[in-house]
């Protein structure tokens, strides 16, 4: 019961933060909710067992991803404040498809999962899970299963830095 | 727990995410509308993975580091982009980028 | 040579791309190759007759006989046992025969030359091999010697004729290529294989007609012609259609016609089938009331319609009911007499286009109506039964007519006009030969003794009245009465008189004096090859299916011929009294042959003078000939433009209404509400992300909701 | 060898791809490079074709050959199943060969805004697309090659299009995906209702028993309807005028020459097999579309005022031929849709690439500012004179292949199909080919006779250009040597469809 109301209270949190997110008329203020939002869902991680994706969802989006947005909105200079020409002129159509997505993902879900529970891991000791799915399965993964994947996807951080800095240099 | 309470915050973040990629008009809060809807997806994974047993959740982790990894990249070549709409056009107004418009 | 026999339109197509490709670089501009491939087809076809001629009979026929013949050795004995078996049995046929000759109505079985066929393999689909062959028998090399000649003929009169026209070269290739076209139409022993040389023809008259394409009016003529025979191929295709089912999927004229004697086709299928390819027949073969076309077809240089009147296209038509004889023999009961669609049509054409031939003014196009009446005599005598009559007048008609166009485009080249009333008259004295020539070639036409149309043209007559057409006989008498009229005012106009033109004219250069003598003497001497008791024309066209189907073969009568002898020579005296009587002093008519025969046959000068000018041709010039003409113009002509006119108005108001608004506004309409699709779009149509990502998850969404329900 | 025949097909349908990667890594200047690798990746690819040819078992033309099957998508159990028959290796020649000309005619013919490199590089990655769609025996697989086909076309013409570039190539892009969607739908009913695959043969062999009549008449209609748009039949042309009147030349010829073939492909190859007794009962529809096609779209050519429009509707009508011959399902119509389809691609191809140099020439296609193109440049008026006879079914030009055996074909249906509606149909049709004739020799009339506009009387119009040359002759002699031995093309469909045909019980 426990983790159901913690549960309770982190989705709703990230729920209503991410709605500021998209909704808030100063960018900076944006941003932040962004934290809530994956600080909260870094959490949820907690609660389904997945400790080092926590950690990383704190590290590299908190300390990372977000760091870099703050440096995005000062560089691109927007008015620190409110600024009432954030949003478009398709909000209407923007919160139809949202509702209407949601709607069928939520009927689609429902009807798949029903009320499929999680298994219980109070049961299992805290060795077992660690070995099962800790960190060290979780890294034995990664370089032996995906090992291949792994490479691609450093290739694609190494392309995506030399982008960015042929996109942002100034020549 | 039910494994929906997840798949369902997931689902509301996907589609607040979408709200928000569609309806922002500052290039920076859509990409920050795109990592709510990887953010989403993350959730998914981890939870349908823990959902099908040891060996799966360990899979839906690394997929979780994966995505997180990729959506460090994304932003990374999405603000250099924002960036140099700036540069070029002084905003950045989506509204105003219909480069493809041909 | 008769099995080789495809050798000709390969010349004649090989010329086609010679001239083409290296024409333009020889001294004489690609009319050498034309010439000598053409003398070559000619030679070949004259071995082909003679290796026809000398070629035994070698399969036995029992006339009227439905159940086919014994494919019989190559020896007459043999012939004449067989013969004599199957001589007594007693068909529908020969019962009508008995009726129509009395006491000699016993059929014997006759020996006769089988077909010389050759067939291969072309293509097989749908589990149907189709045959490409040549099939060669007397009807086949008959044509072959009248093509081959006319057409070389006409090559060497365009030599002179289209001397230094922008387009020499080209017109060689094109003529070249319109021989091929009907050789192998004839050569054909396969309706599938014949509809190529059909359509080749249609073709290279929509080129050659539109030869001088700068003028609009030259195109619009070439486009008519195309499309008038096009409506008629509608027939055609259906009709081949029809018949390759009917007769157990095969193309094959010689299968197809001994299905449709053998009474094996279903007799729905025989009828539509016939008439669907009748009406081919009347679009090809210019009969009413597609005939429009062919007049307006005068557009073209005058060899050409020399070529397309004499020897191939028109008579394509004829050609192909005679071809396919069985079939029609079958569908309208021909042997049974009385009236059927095939001669109706035939004796209506004669009598319409004869009269029309009367108000002409252009020299060209008395010739041209004179050609689709001619054609009109060749249906009817198919309709009524008179086969061999039908091709004879086909074979004379050929050469005749050659020579009248080709004789016009002599006047022509002299006097730079087809106009007889304002840039004729006279050229007798300044043009003897084509003068000459030019008579011989109307009297043939008229069907005076001893002219060739006379022999012809007295076959179909007696056909007419032997067969039980008593009716098309009158038809056929009349038409020739209104021949020998016209053909007076045209040569009167033309020949006689002051000269009425510009310059002086003298006569034509070898080139087109040479075409005219060499026709001129096939015009006498043509009719003699079916002289009584002589007949090698009927022996030599006499085929199996004309056996079969127990056609009837009538020789020379001497009180017919007379009676239609005595009509043209009607005709041309009242010919001869309206046009020299009228305008000329006594004394120039006492010195025209023509006009002092009419003279002398008609005793009561004034009563006739009365009776014609006032009665028949006031109504005839004044009403009936004008009223048909401007119901030719106004009504069919107005019809076929009025259908061309309404199909484009209909096409553009669905186009405009329909197209457009209705099924585009369906379309658009059902997709995106009530404004219209182009303002939608438009707004869709921004180029801005965002719109397009709202578009797209909202019809993922929609296609998921669809996946969701529907499965 | 056995490993060069295991490959043969996914070469021809990735070699493209490969030209086109290479392409991607040539930097933007090099122009005649674009060009010379586009051309010899083409060329490569026709190679492979005519690899195929020769080794191509002629007894065998109704098995499929060169036949690859390998697992692709386990978890919907589709495969990768590539193969060739009969039907599909003349078509998978058309495209090849269409394509290498196509990229010919292009060396000195691009478009604004030029760019030789994008322009090239989707043409390469259209040939992928058609190439796959004709080989590929798994619906999935299919489907995707279907799909990608839509992309680079919707680029063609939404950038290097006419003036109403936009509007044409939304609606080109919009008709055909809202066909697609059912048409996946369909294919998605087969997978669960016909035993849960997708491979086409063995779909043929168990749908039509396992899926129950009232829903082989729904899938059938799913399918009808993204295959008929495609084509396009009757009610659902519309896109077709404005995408070719828009498309540059080259995408004219080849949405033309081989996409508006994917429809009728999918029809003999996916519909009528597979659920032959729903194509039973839709097929005097489909004749009656495919006939009201015929008469319609020859109304339509004769109030139009431009040329290239006017060629566009007489698509309409020719496909209409091709949809007559298969809805007779018997093997006389479904043997000369194919050759239809064949014929039109190459004529109507050569007609929108004369029509192409035209406008290149004269900066407009209005028919009535057009004239005496046979003085001006003669040859190009010849050719334009020569394919308008082929379009109107001369014979001994390969057009008339298409048409007269669907117009025979329709005297005599498959059984059980109404006699007297059909050869109703046959007359129509029939008349059609008047119809053809008139609104192609207007269209030949106006352009080449006559004299030209006074606006044009002092223009020097240059003549044929070496790439028009090079890219025109094959294509010209092709339609003499099919239309002369028509038996070229016949035999190898003619097995092929009798084993399409057998699957309707026998058909006639």
């Amino acid at each position: 019961m426990p983790e159901n109301i913690a549960f309770g209270i982190l989705a709703l949190v990230a729920t209503l933060a991410a709605l500021r997110v998209v909704t808030t008329r100063n960018v900076v203020h944006a941003a932040l909710y962004l934290v809530v939002v994956l600080a909260t869902v870094g959490a949820l991680y907690v609660l389904l067992a997945a400790e080092f994706v926590a950690a990383v969802q704190i590290l590299i989006y908190i300390g990372a991803i977000l760091v870099l947005f703050l440096f995005g909105i000062m560089l691109t200079r927007p008015t620190i404040g409110t600024d009432t020409g954030l949003d478009n002129d398709q909000r209407w159509i923007a919160g139809v498809t949202g509702l209407f997505l949601l709607g069928v993902l939520s009927f689609v879900l429902v009807d798949a999962f029903g009320d499929e529970q999680l298994p219980d891991l109070g049961g299992v000791s805290r060795e077992a899970l660690t070995a099962e799915r800790g960190t060290a399965a979780v890294g034995d993964a990664i370089f032996s299963t995906y090992l291949v994947p792994f490479e691609v996807v450093s290739v694609l951080l190494l392309a995506a830095l030399v982008g960015a800095i042929v996109l942002a240099r100034r020549d | 727990m039910l494994v929906n309470q997840f798949l369902i915050l997931g689902a509301v973040l996907f589609c607040i995410g979408v709200y928000g990629v569609l309806a922002r008009r500052n290039g920076v809060l859509v990409l920050m509308s795109i990592e709510l809807i990887l953010n989403a997806v993350n959730i998914n994974l981890v939870a349908l993975g823990s959902l099908q047993g040891p060996e799966a959740a360990v899979a839906g982790q690394v997929f979780t580091l994966f995505v997180v990894t990729i959506a460090a990249a994304e932003v990374g070549v999405g603000l250099a982009i924002v960036l140099l709409i700036y540069r070029n056009r002084a905003s950045v107004d989506l509204d105003e980028v219909d480069l493809m418009k041909g | 040579m008769l099995e080789s026999i495809w050798v000709i339109p390969a010349v004649t197509f090989a010329s086609f791309w010679l001239i083409l490709f290296f024409g333009k670089r020889l001294p004489k501009h690609g009319a050498e190759i034309g010439i000598a491939a053409l003398g070559i087809a000619f030679v070949l076809s004259c071995v082909a007759v003679v290796e026809w001629n000398a070629r035994p009979a070698d399969e036995v026929v029992e006339a009227g006989h439905e159940t086919g013949a014994l494919e019989e050795g190559h020896g007459g004995a043999e012939v004449d046992d067989e013969g004599h078996a199957l001589g007594e049995v007693q068909t529908l046929a020969l019962e009508s025969a008995v009726e129509a000759e009395g006491g000699e109505g016993e059929h014997e079985a006759e020996p006769i030359r089988s077909a010389v066929e050759r067939n291969l393999t072309w293509f097989s689909f749908g589990g149907v091999d189709v045959t490409v062959g040549t099939a060669v028998d007397g009807l086949t090399v008959v044509l072959l010697f009248t093509v081959a000649l006319i057409s070389l003929l006409v090559h060497v009169f365009s030599t002179n004729y289209m001397h230094g026209d922008v387009r020499f070269t080209y017109f060689f290739a094109a003529l070249s290529l319109f021989t091929t076209g009907m050789l192998l139409l004839v050569v054909s022993s396969s309706l599938l294989q014949a509809l190529f040389g059909w359509e080749l023809m249609a073709l290279c008259s929509f080129m050659l007609i539109g030869h001088w394409w700068e003028k609009k009016p030259n195109s619009d003529a070439a486009m008519k012609a195309f499309l008038t025979t096009r409506t008629g191929d509608i027939g055609l295709l259906v009709g081949i259609v029809i018949m390759f089912f009917a007769a157990g999927q095969t193309f094959d004229i010689a299968a197809i016609n001994e299905a449709a004697l053998s009474g094996a086709m279903a007799e729905t299928a025989l009828v539509a089938g016939a008439a669907a390819l009748f009406i081919g027949v009347i679009g090809k073969s210019a009969q009413f009331p597609l005939h429009t076309w062919l007049p307006d077809a005068m557009a073209g240089p005058t060899p050409v319609s020399a070529l397309i009147h004499a020897a191939t296209m028109v008579v394509a038509g004829v050609y192909l009911v005679a071809r396919l004889y069985g079939v029609f023999w079958e569908a309208f009961d021909i042997g049974a007499g009385g009236v059927n669609p095939i001669a109706l049509i035939g004796g209506i054409t004669i009598l319409i286009a004869a009269a029309l031939a009367f108000v002409q003014t252009d020299i060209k196009k008395v010739l041209a109506y004179s050609t689709v009446s001619q054609l009109g005599y060749m249906v009817m005598a198919l309709g009524v039964g008179a086969w061999t009559a039908a091709i004879f007048h086909l074979f004379t008609h050929a050469f005749f007519k050659g020579l009248l166009f080709l004789g016009a485009g002599s006047v022509s080249h002299a006097v730079h006009s087809f106009e007889m009333k304002d840039d004729m008259g006279g050229l007798r004295k300044f043009m003897p030969v084509t003068y000459t020539t030019f008579m011989i070639g109307s009297l043939a036409l008229a069907g005076l003794f001893p002219f060739a149309g006379f022999w012809s043209k007295d076959e179909i007559l007696l056909g007419a009245a032997e067969n039980g057409y008593r009716l098309f006989e009158v038809v056929g008498i009349v038409g020739a009465f209104m021949t020998a009229a016209y053909m007076t005012r045209c040569v009167y106009l033309t020949f006689f008189g002051r000269y009425r033109g510009h310059g002086h004219p003298h006569e034509s250069p070898p080139a087109i004096t040479v075409p005219l003598i060499v026709l001129a003497v096939f015009s006498v001497g043509a009719g003699f090859l079916n002289f009584p008791g002589f007949e090698r024309f009927f022996e030599l066209t006499e085929n199996r299916v004309f056996l079969l189907a127990g056609v009837e073969h009538h020789s020379f009568e001497v009180f017919p011929a007379v009676v239609s002898s005595a009509v043209v020579l009607a005709g041309l005296a009242f010919g001869g009294m309206l046009f020299f009587a009228r305008h000329l002093p006594r004394g120039v008519t006492a010195r025209s042959g023509a006009a002092r025969a009419g003279y002398s046959f008609l005793v009561n000068k004034y009563y006739l003078d009365h009776l014609y000018t006032g009665v028949v041709i006031g109504s005839i010039k004044g009403g009936i000939a004008r009223a048909a003409y401007w119901i030719n113009q106004k009504v069919i002509d107005g019809v076929v433009n009025g259908v061309g006119i309404a199909s484009k108005r209909t096409g553009s108001w669905v186009y405009r209404h329909i197209d457009q608004q209705v099924v585009d506004g369906a379309v658009n309409g059902a997709g995106f509400g009530a404004e219209g699709f182009g303002g939608i779009l438009r707004t869709i149509q921004t180029g801005r992300v965002q719109q397009y990502g709202a578009l797209l998850f909202g019809a993922s969404a929609v296609l998921a909701l669809t996946l969701v329900i529907f499965i | 060898m056995d490993g060069l025949d295991d490959i043969a097909l996914t070469a021809a349908v990735f070699l493209p791809l490969v030209g086109a990667a290479a392409m991607m890594l040539t930097p933007r200047e090099h122009d005649t490079g674009h060009k010379v690798i586009a051309l010899l990746t083409t060329l490569v690819t026709l190679a492979v074709g005519v690899y195929l040819l020769v080794g191509f078992d002629y007894g065998r033309a109704d098995v499929l050959q060169f036949d690859v099957n390998t697992s692709w998508i386990d978890v919907i159990n589709s495969r990768y199943i590539l193969g060739v028959d009969g039907i599909s290796l003349p078509l998978l020649l058309l495209s090849m060969f269409v394509c290498v000309l196509v990229v010919i005619y292009s060396w000195n013919h691009f478009p604004e805004p030029h760019n030789p490199k994008a322009f090239l590089i989707l043409i390469l990655v259209l040939e992928t697309g058609m190439n796959g769609t004709f080989v590929a025996q798994d619906l999935i697989l299919f489907f995707v090659f279907f799909e990608v086909v839509l992309l680079p076309m919707y680029f063609m013409i939404g950038v290097w299009g006419g003036e109403q570039r936009q509007y044409a190539a939304i609606k080109f892009f919009l008709f055909t995906l809202f066909g697609s969607a059912l048409m996946i739908l369909s294919f998605l009913a087969l997978f669960f209702q016909g035993g849960q695959t997708f491979a086409i043969a063995d779909l043929v062999a168990v749908a039509s028993d396992n899926i129950p009549r009232s829903s082989q008449l729904l899938i059938f209609g799913g399918l009808f309807m993204g295959f008929a748009i495609k084509v396009p039949m009757f009610p659902f042309h519309t896109w077709l005028p404005d995408a070719h009147t828009q498309a540059p030349t080259q995408g004219s010829v080849i949405l033309a020459a081989i996409l508006l073939k994917l429809g009728t492909y999918g029809f003999v190859r996916i519909a009528i097999p597979i659920l032959p007794e729903a194509a039973m009962a839709w097929a005097p529809w489909i004749g009656g579309l495919a006939v009201i096609g015929i008469i319609y779209g020859a109304l339509g050519c004769l109030a139009q005022s431009d040329m290239k429009r006017l060629i566009a509707f007489s698509s309409v009508a020719h496909m209409g031929y091709v949809m007559l011959g298969i809805a007779t399902l018997t093997e006389f119509g479904i043997n000369a849709a194919v050759f239809g389809m064949v014929a039109h691609g190459l004529i109507t191809g050569m007609l929108f690439f004369v029509a192409g140099s035209v406008k290149d020439r004269f900066h407009t296609l209005e028919l009535s500012r057009l004239g005496g193109l046979l003085l001006q440049s003669p040859r190009m008026g010849w050719i334009l004179g020569f394919c308008a006879m082929a379009s109107l079914g001369l014979p001994g030009l390969a057009g008339f292949w298409g048409e007269f055996p669907a117009i025979l074909a329709a005297y005599n249906p498959a059984e059980g199909l109404s006699e007297v509606l059909f050869r109703t149909y046959m007359v129509v049709a029939a008349v059609g080919t008047v119809f053809a004739a008139g609104y192609l020799l207007w269209m030949f009339q106006r352009t080449a006779f006559g004299t030209p506009r006074e606006e044009f009387a002092q223009a020097r119009i240059p003549g044929m250009h070496w790439p028009e040359y090079v890219a025109w002759t094959p294509m010209l002699i092709l339609i003499v040597v099919l239309g002369l031995f028509p038996g070229l093309l016949f035999g190898l469909t003619t097995d092929a469809v009798g084993g399409a045909v057998a699957a309707l019980g026998g058909g006639s």
